[in-house]
């Protein structure tokens, strides 16, 4: 669901098409029939952004028929656990949870959690509310279970209620699924877990670009927690990611809240003291999250170096703080209100490749300065005389003061480095050749870019300098002048002792200073001194699970809470599924893959009182990550938009919310400004204006926003021209030509496409009411080899409030028949 | 989407490819056709002491061998490679055979040629002119197998008829080029030539349309409809002409021969590009496979 | 002599000395083709590496002749590939080897109508200037309430999804040195 | 005269030299996915020239044709699924030159361009051809093409480079779902009969064939046979290719015959005309 493996990623949808052909079965839920519905034993076509009400009709139906994997769901998750008393639930409050605050449009959870504790989440919002003042979880057992799972208030009866309505006849009223197809799909996977078999869900942005799109896959995972699919081979929800370095862009953490290894960015009112500002977040609780202060303080080692003392609290002091989402739709916004006047883009094309393209070209066109560093002259650097702007003759390069640096850039075939893939795994590439001309890696770019500065600034006392003058930035060069080495930096990353030995895993990693680890999650990468991602042992000389091939963070693991794949005594769950179990002769976890437990906890070990992080935990508690081990069906903190999945229709909807008075996720990020308009939703009067539903997409044929296909001819010519799909009844009510052309309106822009009229899309019914989608693929802009509009241009920005990802999987439209006016875009 | 079309095709495009061959290869097939019936004529005028017929037959066949080649040549998409149409012998290829024919027939006519001139023995004369003249017929016959020997469904379909009509339409043109070229007193057999070989060509391939069936469409149709027309009238004419007028007046039997030419190579160009045409639309091989 | 030679390789000869009668097989060979061979035989090196376009990491070797990437195929020993590639990986060589790459600086000023050459060296030292600039202009000590904060809000950063790890680790390490918070890359998009 | 039908091939196979294996393509299409990998492998490896993009609005194929510059081309079929009616069904092929084992290209050529390699395929050497075009018209699949600006011929040489050292062809190492696989052609014909089974009766596509994996076809088979979902012309290939060359006997001797009545109407008119 809300993925096109075939398409996206070919080459792993083999192990796919293998599994099929040893009996797998393959279902493809999605709004268009794609090439990966087109090998699949099924399709079943979706209206875009009704994923939860489908999962959570799956969730109902597996409650109501006890299709759930008993044994699993009492002892792995927190079924069994209590909730505050004063949690109220959107069955009660019409689509709101208790805790909602109208004026800030936000929640506060002190009611979600559990009753009488506090509990911290594992990622997402880390800090609980009043976690200072009240008792914090710590350990695996919260302070009220019920083990019959009856108690009005466990999490078990909760999640029941909060499903109740999401019924078969639901489902098809909000999904227009029929209710036969989903009947067979909800018996299919019932059929495909618990101890023999197990189901897996694979998802994309086509779960993640919805204004809850975290709760998309939330509620995937109570699914599968429910019918015992996680942890365990063949099992578990699995992320494609789209570039090959996306995973590891989020773990070193190019990401404006989180540092690497996703320690929380202090906010401004966070405690000022390091201590506190760990308990706060997490450090207090059970699980690995309680060490957060090592893995803090490895990284402020390895950032300040010497200069990282207990006495400036290992430069704690250094780090900035936050004041709200600082997300890079936000910085778009500053540059067009000019707050941003500095802008660095690195292999990324913001102007075609993000939702609302023509404000990103508003926000470029507002800049003081601009550095674009990319193989190509894309559309970011060339904005400025080269846009849909100046050629609508609504501009004039004489007009834009911005001031642009195109650096080129070395690829990756001149330059060593580590991508980190979808599944967590770092697999190192060797330099092939020595970049042409100007082009320089980044790795070049940063560092003699911070070398200027540091030299520019050492010059001037100013206090505000400390924190990167102090800097760490000694690294040995590969030649005088050249790049640092990137096996140095990955060691940093990986970290070492006082002695300068690299660390052998994250259970090295220190709070008292005596350890340097740039990325306590990457620690061991570098065990022993050699770079473990560069191993390239062949899978004909190995297990299955090709432990020698790359290296996974954590420790190696290729399977994460994989402990979960034994039972809570330590036995497989079935021969058939044998992964991790405990060996009693050896007292330790044995298996094919990296156990991703403590190695010689025994299963029924019990916590000593007043044990902390991991050693909080009892030996059947798989999700070690979690501050009670164990997981979570209800969520009491870490989303910002609920404890449960809620269905909410998309901002912009044909539809009106079938299932609670509130129309959409009350949390999500708007942004009323003129020149961010929304299109009315169902009811709401113009919204027939735009009575279509509009959705994006990629082809294999092209990459993203086309940066790095765009410009080849090879791929050019293989998807030549922009299109749009539509069914032979929307192109019959609207009078499109096959062949043809169509222009698709929305007030944020209209855009042209070639008329793909197909049979793979389909009109889908709701009652007396059509809906009708329109599929646009998103690889065109006004460069390179093949030339077209550019898809993103038609979307508003509207944000998941949780992880800040734009809606561009779901809006409304016009479509016409014909070319737009040539008059312009916008 | 795929049209429901019957027989189905793929979006209607071509199965097999339409010809590489450009304008100068039906050419040949009439200049190298024609050269090769005037050898004949030439051995057989030799052998009936008709020196007259003898010499004329055999040069206007020696300025035939020599035109063809430079057609062939001119048609190759690098003529520069030419002489690798002698590098191997291939049995299996009748343009293999037809190059090395032409050879052949090209060498012994300008032997037998160069021997009369230089007054070498008559027997030697005799001798290459009689190699001309076995090669010739072959000459003018091959390209029929050239072009049953393809894919394409209106060759292909007639590969047993061509070869008829193609050696009725060089002794028609044979006989026609002497009716343009020689003095009207010794043109009676030059005549018959005509009209027997325009009553074999047309006779052969009204049977060939017969035997195609639907496959004959491109025939009625286009270009290849016109020229069909165009090759048809003419023969038709001049033989009748030749028939009548040709037998006291001079003029009648050179108009009359001018239009036999006319048809013959018409007839030549009708159907390379009819080729065309059959290879254009994918029904007539689905239906002559179906 | 010559003659003679060329003469035994006659292919039409061939076809009998070699027993080849129809001439349909190797006497039907060139000198040339008797010595083909493939291009990655001839090269000085083979490079492993990793390919750049989506998440899946498959593996991929680079072949090296005279410095330069002659053919990038699929590595048979990755366990996730199995030496296979899609479409775009198939590509990687004309991505890394396309005369349309970007190989000089290229500056635009301000209302600037053209591209201007610089050299990598004054380009990095007009934007270093710029940062400073920007950066002391703008710069946050503490909040209202004065609470500190220690950042500017007036630079942003996006993109990392495309680049290595130690690529991105140096980045946000100058980044968070010079309290610049706006750091983003595609996994927001 | 009698044409001995497709089914009794007369002509005896031209052996190649070597007597090596016969290797070959098995391209499974109920696994294709339409990647094209295929398409890109075999221009990178093979230095084809690109062709002008050009957009066609038939499904997502773009190339359309097998050609002088497409040595695999992969065809796209949308329609209503066949079995229920209801939902669709999306049709990937990956076509390629059928290095047939009585290649009409091959014994056409009058150069010797077109040879049978060691490994029975069917390769064009660039250094002989000279574009007399004639295997154009002789190829029953419409595969081997003249370049325009170049004037030569060009197919798919199952990578003839690579097989010399071991390696297999560009388009089948890609193919992430090994839709195209490369082998000893036997193996490939016992591999392709079990799958087809399973395509048949698991799968339940009751059009499911091999096409040209039998030696007793039209052209005696091919060395890069396919496992179809439906009619070979669905997917834009001959139905039923025959071997042009299995009544070549017939043909000379129409031609013979044609000949001589041309020699002899000549003589005749010589003779008659005389009096």
């Amino acid at each position: 669901m809300g993925s096109n493996m075939a398409e996206c990623h070919p080459v792993a949808f083999q192990w796919v098409v293998e599994a099929k052909q040893n009996g797998g079965k393959l279902i493809h839920v999605d709004p268009r029939f794609t090439r990966t519905s087109a090998l699949a034993d099924r399709h079943i076509p979706i209206r875009a952004g009704s994923d939860i009400a489908f999962l959570g009709g799956l969730i109902h139906y597996v409650l109501e028929h006890q299709r759930y994997f008993p044994e699993y769901v009492r002892s792995y998750t927190n079924a069994a656990t209590i909730i505050d008393e004063r949690f109220l639930d959107t069955e009660d409050l019409d689509g709101f949870f208790s805790g909602w605050n109208p004026k800030e449009r936000r929640y506060d959870n002190s009611s979600w959690q559990y009753a009488g504790g506090v509990i911290h989440a594992a990622a997402g919002q880390r800090t609980a509310p009043g976690a200072l003042e009240r008792a914090t979880v710590v350990g695996g057992s919260p302070p009220q279970e019920d083990p019959t799972l009856q108690h009005p208030r466990c999490v078990f009866q909760l999640l029941t209620r909060h499903f109740e309505r999401y019924t078969p006849e639901m489902v098809e009223k909000v999904t227009g699924v029929s209710r036969a197809a989903f009947l067979e799909l909800a018996q299919t996977i019932c059929d495909n877990s618990g101890r023999e078999r197990t189901t897996a869900f694979v998802y994309a942005v086509g779960w993640t670009q919805h204004t809850a799109g975290a709760q998309f896959i939330r509620t995937a995972a109570i699914l599968q927690l429910l019918l015992g699919n996680m942890g365990r081979t063949g099992g578990g929800i699995l992320a494609l990611r789209g570039h090959a370095n996306i995973q590891g862009a989020t773990d070193i953490a190019t990401l404006f809240d989180v540092l690497p290894g996703y320690i929380p960015v202090p906010k401004v009112d966070d405690p000022t003291d390091l201590g506190e500002f760990c308990s706060l977040n997490g450090g207090a609780a059970g699980g690995y999250w309680g060490n957060l202060q090592n893995y803090l303080v490895s990284l402020l080692k390895a950032y300040w170096g010497d200069a990282a003392t207990a006495d400036n609290q290992y430069g704690f002091e250094y780090l900035h703080r936050l004041t709200g989402d600082h997300s890079t739709y936000q910085s778009t916004l500053g540059m067009v209100d000019k707050t941003v006047r500095g802008f660095f883009v690195l292999g990324e094309n913001p102007a075609v490749g993000s939702a609302h393209g023509g404000l990103h070209r508003k926000g470029l066109r507002n800049l003081e300065w601009l550095v674009v560093r990319d193989l190509y002259e894309i559309e970011t650097a060339s904005f400025w005389y080269d846009s849909p702007e100046i050629a609508s003759g609504e501009l004039r390069p004489e007009d834009i003061d911005t001031e642009v640096f195109l650096l080129p850039a070395a690829a990756h075939t001149e330059k060593s480095g580590s991508f980190t893939n979808t599944q967590r795994l770092l697999q190192w590439h060797e330099q092939a050749v020595e970049p042409p001309g100007d082009c320089r890696s980044e790795l070049w770019f940063a560092y003699w870019l911070g070398e200027r500065i540091r030299r520019k600034l050492a010059q001037r006392e100013d206090p505000r300098d400390a924190a990167i003058l102090k800097l760490n930035w000694n690294y040995p060069l590969l030649q005088p002048g050249g790049d640092p080495d990137p096996h140095h930096v990955l060691r940093e990353i990986c970290g070492w002792d006082g002695q300068g030995t690299s660390l052998p895993g994250l259970g090295a990693v220190r709070g008292d200073g005596s350890t340097t680890c740039g990325c306590w999650i990457y620690a061991g990468a570098f065990a022993g001194g050699t770079n473990l991602t560069s191993r390239r042992r062949p899978h004909w000389e190995q297990n299955w699970v090709a432990l020698d091939w790359g290296w996974a963070w954590p420790m190696n693991r290729r399977i994460l809470y994989n402990r979960a794949s034994a039972d809570p005594e330590g036995r497989p769950w079935s021969e058939r599924k044998r992964y991790v179990e405990w060996d009693e002769k050896t007292c330790r976890w044995i298996g094919p893959d990296t156990p991703d437990f403590p190695l010689d906890r025994r299963p029924d070990f019990q916590p000593s009182p007043g044990a902390t992080a991991e050693n909080s935990l009892s030996g059947d508690r798989p999700f070690i990550m979690q501050s009670d081990g164990r997981g979570w069906l209800f969520a009491p903190s870490g989303l910002v938009d609920g404890p449960l999945p809620t269905h909410y229709e998309p901002q912009e909807s044909p539809l009106r919310n079938a299932l609670y008075e509130q129309e959409r996720n009350p949390g999500r990020q708007l942004f009323r400004r003129v020149d961010n308009p929304y299109h009315p939703s169902a009811g709401e009067p113009g919204s027939e204006e735009f009575p279509f539903v509009v959705t994006t997409y990629r082809l294999t044929e092209h990459h993203t926003a086309g940066g790095m296909s765009r410009f080849l001819s090879r791929l050019s010519q293989l998807q030549p021209e922009m299109f749009c799909e539509v069914s032979p009844e929307l192109a019959a009510e609207r009078g499109l030509r096959p062949g043809g052309w169509a222009t698709i309106v929305t007030l944020r822009a209209s855009i042209e496409a070639r008329v793909l009229v197909t049979p793979r899309v389909t009109a889908l019914k709701f009652g007396n009411r059509t809906v009708h989608q329109v599929g646009l693929p998103y690889h065109w802009g006004s460069r390179g080899l093949v030339r077209g509009d550019s898809a993103n241009d038609v979307f508003p920005l509207v944000l998941d409030p949780n992880v800040h990802i734009q809606e561009v999987k779901a809006a409304t439209c016009d479509i016409r028949p014909g070319r737009r006016p040539r008059g312009g875009i916008s | 989407m795929v049209p429901a079309a019957n027989p189905r095709s793929y979006y209607g495009l071509p199965i097999v490819k339409r010809p590489a061959w450009t304008q100068e290869v039906p050419w040949y097939f009439f200049v190298g056709g024609t050269s090769g019936a005037l050898a004949a004529t030439s051995m057989v005028a030799r052998w009936s002491a008709n020196a007259g017929l003898e010499r004329r037959a055999r040069r206007l066949a020696l300025a035939g061998a020599l035109i063809s080649p430079a057609l062939l040549i001119s048609d190759l998409g690098r003529p520069s490679r030419f002489l690798n149409m002698l590098r191997v012998f291939r049995p299996t290829s009748p343009m293999s055979v037809g190059s090395w024919t032409l050879a052949g027939f090209g060498s012994a006519l300008g032997a037998a040629e160069t021997a009369e001139l230089v007054g070498l023995p008559a027997a030697m004369v005799g001798t290459a002119e009689v190699a001309a003249g076995v090669l010739g017929p072959i000459l003018s016959t091959y390209t029929a197998v050239l072009l049953g020997d393809t894919a394409n469904p209106i060759w292909r379909g007639a590969r047993h008829l061509l070869p008829f009509v193609f050696s009725g339409s060089s002794m028609a043109s044979a006989g026609g080029a002497l009716c343009v070229a020689g003095p009207v007193g010794d043109l009676r057999s030059a005549r018959l030539m005509v009209v027997a070989g325009t009553a074999v060509e047309q006779l052969s391939f009204f049977a060939m349309e017969r035997q195609l069936g639907a496959l004959a469409e491109p025939y009625a149709e286009g270009r290849a409809g016109t020229l069909n027309t165009i090759q048809r009238a003419s023969s038709l004419l001049g033989a009748a002409l030749i028939a009548t007028l040709g037998r006291r007046s001079r003029l009648g039997a050179a108009v009359g021969g001018a239009l036999t030419l006319v048809g013959s190579a018409a007839l030549r160009q009708c159907i390379y590009r009819a080729g065309f045409q059959s290879a254009e639309d994918p029904t007539y091989l689905v239906r002559s496979q179906s | 002599m010559a003659i003679r030679r060329s003469l035994r390789m006659w292919p039409a000869l061939r076809q009998l000395t070699e027993n080849d009668l129809l001439g349909l097989g190797t006497a039907a060979t060139s000198e040339k083709t008797r010595s083909l061979q493939a291009r990655t035989e001839t090269a000085d090196r083979v490079v492993p590496s990793i390919c750049p376009y989506c998440a899946v990491g498959c593996g991929q070797l680079v072949y090296v002749r005279d410095q330069r990437v002659i053919q990038i195929e699929g590595d048979p020993a990755s366990p996730l590939s199995r030496g296979r590639l899609c479409p775009k990986g198939s590509a990687t060589k004309e991505l890394v080897t396309s005369p349309l790459r970007q190989t000089t600086v290229r500056y635009r000023r301000p209302h600037g109508t053209a591209w201007e050459e610089i050299s990598l060296d004054q380009a990095m030292d007009m934007i270093a200037d710029r940062l400073i600039k920007t950066r002391a202009d703008t710069f946050e000590e503490v909040d209202q309430q004065g609470r500190p904060l220690r950042r500017t809000m007036a630079i942003a950063s996006l993109g990392g999804a495309t680049i290595d790890n130690e690529e991105n680790y140096l980045w946000r390490k100058l980044m968070v040195g010079l309290g610049v918070v706006q750091v983003e890359n595609q996994a927001r998009i | 005269m009698t044409i001995s039908s497709p089914r009794q091939a007369s002509v005896p196979l031209p052996m190649w030299q070597g007597g090596g294996t016969r290797m070959g393509f098995f391209t499974d299409t109920s696994i294709c996915i339409g990647c094209k990998a295929c398409e890109v492998a075999c221009k990178e490896w093979n230095d084809v020239p690109d062709l002008d993009p050009s957009w066609s609005g038939n499904s997502y194929d773009n190339t359309l044709r097998l050609g002088a510059s497409s040595w695999r081309h992969v065809a796209f079929v949308e329609r209503p699924r066949p079995d229920t009616g209801v939902g669709v069904q999306w049709l990937m092929s990956s076509d390629v030159c059928k290095h047939c084992t009585r290649a009409a290209c091959m014994e056409v050529c009058p150069t010797g361009a077109i040879f049978r390699t060691e490994f029975g395929t069917v390769v064009v050497q660039e250094d002989v051809c000279n574009g007399c075009g004639y295997c154009v018209s002789a190829c029953p699949f419409g595969v081997i093409e003249r370049r325009a600006d170049d004037g030569r011929a060009f197919k798919c040489t199952l990578c003839y480079d690579r097989l010399k050292v071991g390696e297999q062809p560009a388009c089948a190492k890609a193919c992430p779902t090994q839709s195209i696989q490369f082998g000893p052609l036997d193996e490939l014909r016992e591999r392709a009969g079990a799958r087809l089974e399973v395509v048949k009766n698991e799968s339940g596509h009751e059009m499911a064939q091999l096409y040209g994996a039998d030696e007793t076809d039209g052209v005696g088979g091919f060395g890069a046979f396919f496992l179809l979902l439906d009619a070979p012309e669905v997917y834009g290939m001959p139905p039923a290719p025959s071997y042009q060359r299995r009544d070549v006997a017939t043909m000379w001797a129409a031609a013979s015959v044609a000949a001589g009545v041309l020699l002899g109407g000549v003589a005749g008119a010589i003779v008659w005309g005389r009096r």
